[in-house]
């Protein structure tokens, strides 16, 4: 069994009581003033909960299909608003950052070019880029 | 002594798992996105379009098992961040029961939902 | 459990390796014994030290008495913190003529205080090291150590708590109860909490290194330490894996200790009146890189990594010259000094003397409190460090 | 030339809600952090704590983070850090205790370390390849706590290892010294739910260490070990326990 929890008391110090520092949930969503490796953590880390969200998202908004022809039909005119088409952007951004960084992770999580991750990180994003600007350009324009 | 640790082996076959659907993911996510835009010409806009689409039973086979895979994906990605708030080892059994069994939910609605869609289309 | 010494509660003034020494010492005869130190353990004298695990070589022409502690002290070192050292031996280097005709004597300092010994010539000299300059003549082998001045305190400390002591960091002393001529306690101040309180015992050791002498005059008495501050520059990378030695009077930056990655180069001297902040003379700094290149030219070609200074408490008079100050330690018990009771500095010597400091202090303890109860010492093997942390 | 710089310290003491307090130091730029901090302990404020000892890198006692990065302040220059009138804003290390000021308790990272085992003092050098013939060497990694600070899974996971634990184990299996049982024993630690496999590689624990260990490498290497063993158990082949493998 664990226990997860600092003690409270403190053996260097006798006496004193430390202030735990609990469970500090922020240090996953701010990689300000670190290296590119704990961007890409950040990175997989929001795309990869946001995917989550959107998958659940997704089946929901397919199940207006059962409901046949009108039900989907109303739905799908909503998708062509611009919001809509800047979400699907944002999405698709989701997907190829956490899938080319998730490459990334892959590998090196694997004890693979470890010394060479972060190289690998810059081109991999560069990638993603050129990816997303064209996927941008298809979404507005088909 | 507290002990910091269990010693379950769960930890090397998940991320393998992790490892190796996230890559097939990049060439099942590729392709479901492109044969929404080009198996039917347009996309797939609106109800008939759709039934079109899922009225190939190779595209519904290449649907279903992306849906497994990327489930798996979303949940044992899901397990390992809730993890890491350092749960208790009941806890965490836990979680993983339950993200087991919304998983499972998801993939049995998506096929459901699918060869419905298949045989409406038949 | 030593009953006789268990009546008796001693407080231990200083976190150093002296007061931690102490302190081990004095919970392994079975004292009740509380150490305070006014910052982190080892974070004065002993802390930036030179890392250096004396074979006593270097004291062996001028200061034998020094030089025969060391050697002793080494050898029982090695035996109670196995694992804790860099055994690696330390070479006296020699580059030229003047340093030539100082090895004879050097040799024969070696054979009268019993220090073991090897000759090399340059040529095997540099192919041990071969960052030594080109210009070596010859090299003595010595016994000579590399350890971690705060790990080897609270190697004593972590032992000390297990044996029933208690350590309490931050906590500075104000002022000292005084009940007519006898020390009865002190007040201290907790610089966590910010508070105040009292601590009783019924003997007071002082062992607060350079400060040692602030600490006596709150029992009205004088103890001769002049704090002699000393320049080290670290630099980076191992250009050594022996202590190097310049072979030759004593003198500034003429050693060179490896340790984990860096070199460490040291040390100048001077006097100073407070030990608190002392200002790094910049031209000590160049004279450390300097002199380190006459033995290992390298030194002059990468960065340093770290530069430091440090008071050592040595015992003397303001105005002798400092290199004259014998290195050896001294215990007084201020009853027989300034008849005050219950008052005992230590202070002095080196941290490699550290455990001998500790035992001829708390003899004299015993003798002062009666009690029967032989120093264990020397084959009492220390716990690691990181218990520390955790007993 | 003395520059003027301004550190900005968060303070805490028991019983007290935590503050920030400002301090105007005035100080050579080639001076390191840990000057400035003794500085302001000496002349304006003695009642700030903070850790040191050996102001070389080698205790590993006063790291802190300075404007949201562990660094070892002992060694940084504040030129390094900021500009003449910049600020240094100073804080304890993330995800440990904080007993008082910048000082924490090291105890909760310390039971790890213990839990490795790992002799300080190593008959190798710093690869297994080179073993020393006549010398030994203190290990590099100095326990400054550093690689735990700025560990995102540390910071929400007391359970997990952590960066130089990992290390520590990497460096055991690797050691010749060490007996093969030992090996075995923290093999099992290393390969469990929160050893190796709770590494998301953000690898900051490498970007922070002042001392060379690469500990996010190390993580990546014994994952490597761990994948190759678990992959040939899959494939049926005799399982090829990584302890020793490097020796060969």
């Amino acid at each position: 069994m664990t226990t997860p929890d600092y003690p409270s008391e403190s053996k260097a110090y006798p006496g004193q009581k430390p202030r735990p520092r609990g469970r500090d949930v922020s240090r996953w969503f701010l990689p300000f003033k670190r290296d590119v490796s704990y961007w890409g953590f950040v990175l997989n880390r929001v795309a990869g909960l946001g995917l989550v969200l959107y998958l659940l998202l997704h089946m929901v908004a397919l199940s207006q299909l059962l409901g046949g022809e009108a039900g989907w039909d109303r739905f799908i005119d909503l998708t062509t608003s611009p919001v809509f088409l800047t979400l699907d952007v944002i999405l698709l951004a989701g997907i190829i950052g956490h899938g080319l960084n998730g490459l990334r992770v892959a590998l090196v999580g694997s004890g693979l070019l470890v010394k060479w991750q972060r190289q690998l990180f810059y081109v991999l994003m560069t990638i993603a880029v050129v990816l997303l600007i064209i996927g941008g350009i298809l979404i507005f324009t088909a | 002594m507290r002990e910091v640790t269990n010693t379950q082996k769960r930890g090397t076959l998940t991320w393998i798992g992790q490892a190796v659907s996230g890559v097939l993911l990049l060439g099942l996510l590729g392709l479901h996105m492109i044969a929404h835009h080009f198996i039917v010409e347009g996309g797939l806009r609106n109800y008939q379009q759709v039934l079109d689409y899922v009225g190939n039973p190779v595209i519904v086979a290449i649907e279903i098992v992306f849906l497994i895979v990327v489930t798996f994906h979303a949940m044992v990605g899901l397990r390992s961040v809730i993890l890491d708030i350092g749960l208790m080892a009941k806890q965490e059994k836990t979680v993983t029961r339950v993200l087991t069994v919304l998983g499972l939910v998801i993939v049995v609605y998506g096929i459901f939902l699918a060869l419905t869609l298949f045989s409406r289309a038949a | 459990m030593n009953t006789q010494a268990s009546k008796y509660s001693v407080l231990v003034i200083g976190g150093g390796s002296t007061g931690a020494a102490v302190a081990h010492d004095l919970a392994l005869r079975g004292f009740k014994t509380t150490l305070v130190e006014r910052g982190e353990i080892a974070s004065g004298t002993t802390g930036r030290n030179h890392c250096l695990l004396h074979s006593g070589a270097r004291y062996c022409v001028k200061d034998k008495e020094s030089a025969i502690e060391c050697i002793e002290e080494n050898m029982i070192l090695r035996k109670i913190m196995p694992d804790s050292m860099e055994l690696n031996g330390g070479l006296f280097v020699a580059v030229n003529d003047s340093d030539m005709a100082y090895m004879p004597l050097f040799i024969e300092g070696c054979e009268e205080t019993g220090i073991p010994y090897k000759q090399y010539t340059g040529e095997e000299a540099r192919r041990l090291e071969p960052y030594l300059s080109e210009k070596t003549l010859a090299a003595v082998w010595v016994p000579d150590g590399v350890f971690e001045p705060m790990r080897m305190c609270m190697a004593f400390l972590a032992t000390a708590k297990k044996n029933g002591a208690l350590v309490l960091p931050y906590t500075e002393v104000k002022g000292l109860h005084m009940e007519g001529n006898r020390v009865t306690g002190a007040r201290v101040w907790d610089r966590i909490q910010k508070r105040e309180y009292d601590l009783y015992a019924d003997l007071v050791v002082n062992a607060a290194g350079p400060w040692a002498e602030n600490i006596a005059r709150m029992a009205g008495v004088d103890v001769p330490v002049v704090p002699t501050p000393g320049v080290m520059t670290s630099m980076t990378g191992r250009l050594c894996q022996r202590v190097i030695n310049r072979m030759n009077v004593s003198s500034d930056g003429d050693i060179i200790v490896p340790q984990r990655q860096t070199s460490i180069i040291g040390t100048s001297s001077w006097t100073v009146d407070d030990a608190d902040y002392i200002e790094i003379p910049e031209d000590h700094v160049q004279l450390m890189y300097q002199r380190g290149s006459e033995m290992i030219p390298q030194v002059g070609k990468v960065k340093p990594r770290g530069i430091f200074v440090v008071a050592r408490p040595l015992i003397g008079r303001k105005g002798q010259d400092e290199r004259e100050i014998a290195r050896t330690f001294e215990a007084f018990d201020h009853a027989v000094s300034d008849n005050v009771e219950g008052f005992v500095t230590i202070s002095g010597g080196k941290t490699t003397t550290a455990r001998a400091m500790a035992e001829t202090t708390v003899n004299v303890i015993a003798d002062k409190l009666d009690v029967e109860a032989p120093c264990q010492t020397r084959d009492t093997v220390l716990l690691s460090y990181r218990d520390y942390y955790l007993i | 030339m003395t520059w003027t710089v301004t550190y900005e310290i968060a303070r805490y003491k028991p019983g007290e809600p935590p503050r920030t307090d400002t301090f105007k130091v005035e100080i050579e730029p080639h001076r390191t952090v840990l000057d400035g901090i003794e500085m302001i302990w000496a002349y304006q404020d003695r009642t700030l704590t903070f850790r040191h000892a050996c102001h070389h890198a080698s205790c590993g006692s006063c790291a802190f983070v300075v404007n949201g990065v562990e660094v070892l302040p002992c060694i940084v220059e504040i030129q390094s850090v900021v500009e003449n009138g910049g600020t240094l804003r100073c804080e304890p290390l993330y995800s440990f205790p904080v007993v008082s000021d910048l000082v924490v308790d090291m105890g909760p990272f310390f039971e790890k370390m213990r839990m490795m085992e790992m002799p300080i003092i190593t008959p190798t050098g710093p690869l297994p390849q080179q073993p020393a013939d006549d010398y030994n060497r203190f290990e590099n990694c100095i326990e400054c706590g550093m690689c735990m600070s700025a560990c995102p899974v540390v910071a929400t996971d007391p359970n997990y290892l952590g960066p130089a634990p990992l290390a520590a184990a990497h460096r055991i299996i690797q050691r010749p010294d060490i007996p093969e049982e030992t090996k075995q024993r923290i093999w099992e630690l290393v390969d469990s739910d929160n050893g190796l496999w709770r590494c998301h590689v953000a690898m900051e624990c490498t970007a922070v260490c002042p001392s060379d260990v690469d500990p996010g490498g190390k993580i990546m290497d014994l994952r490597r070990l761990a994948t190759a063993n678990r992959i040939r158990k899959l494939l049926g082949l005799k399982p090829k326990l990584p302890v020793g493998v490097e020796d060969a």
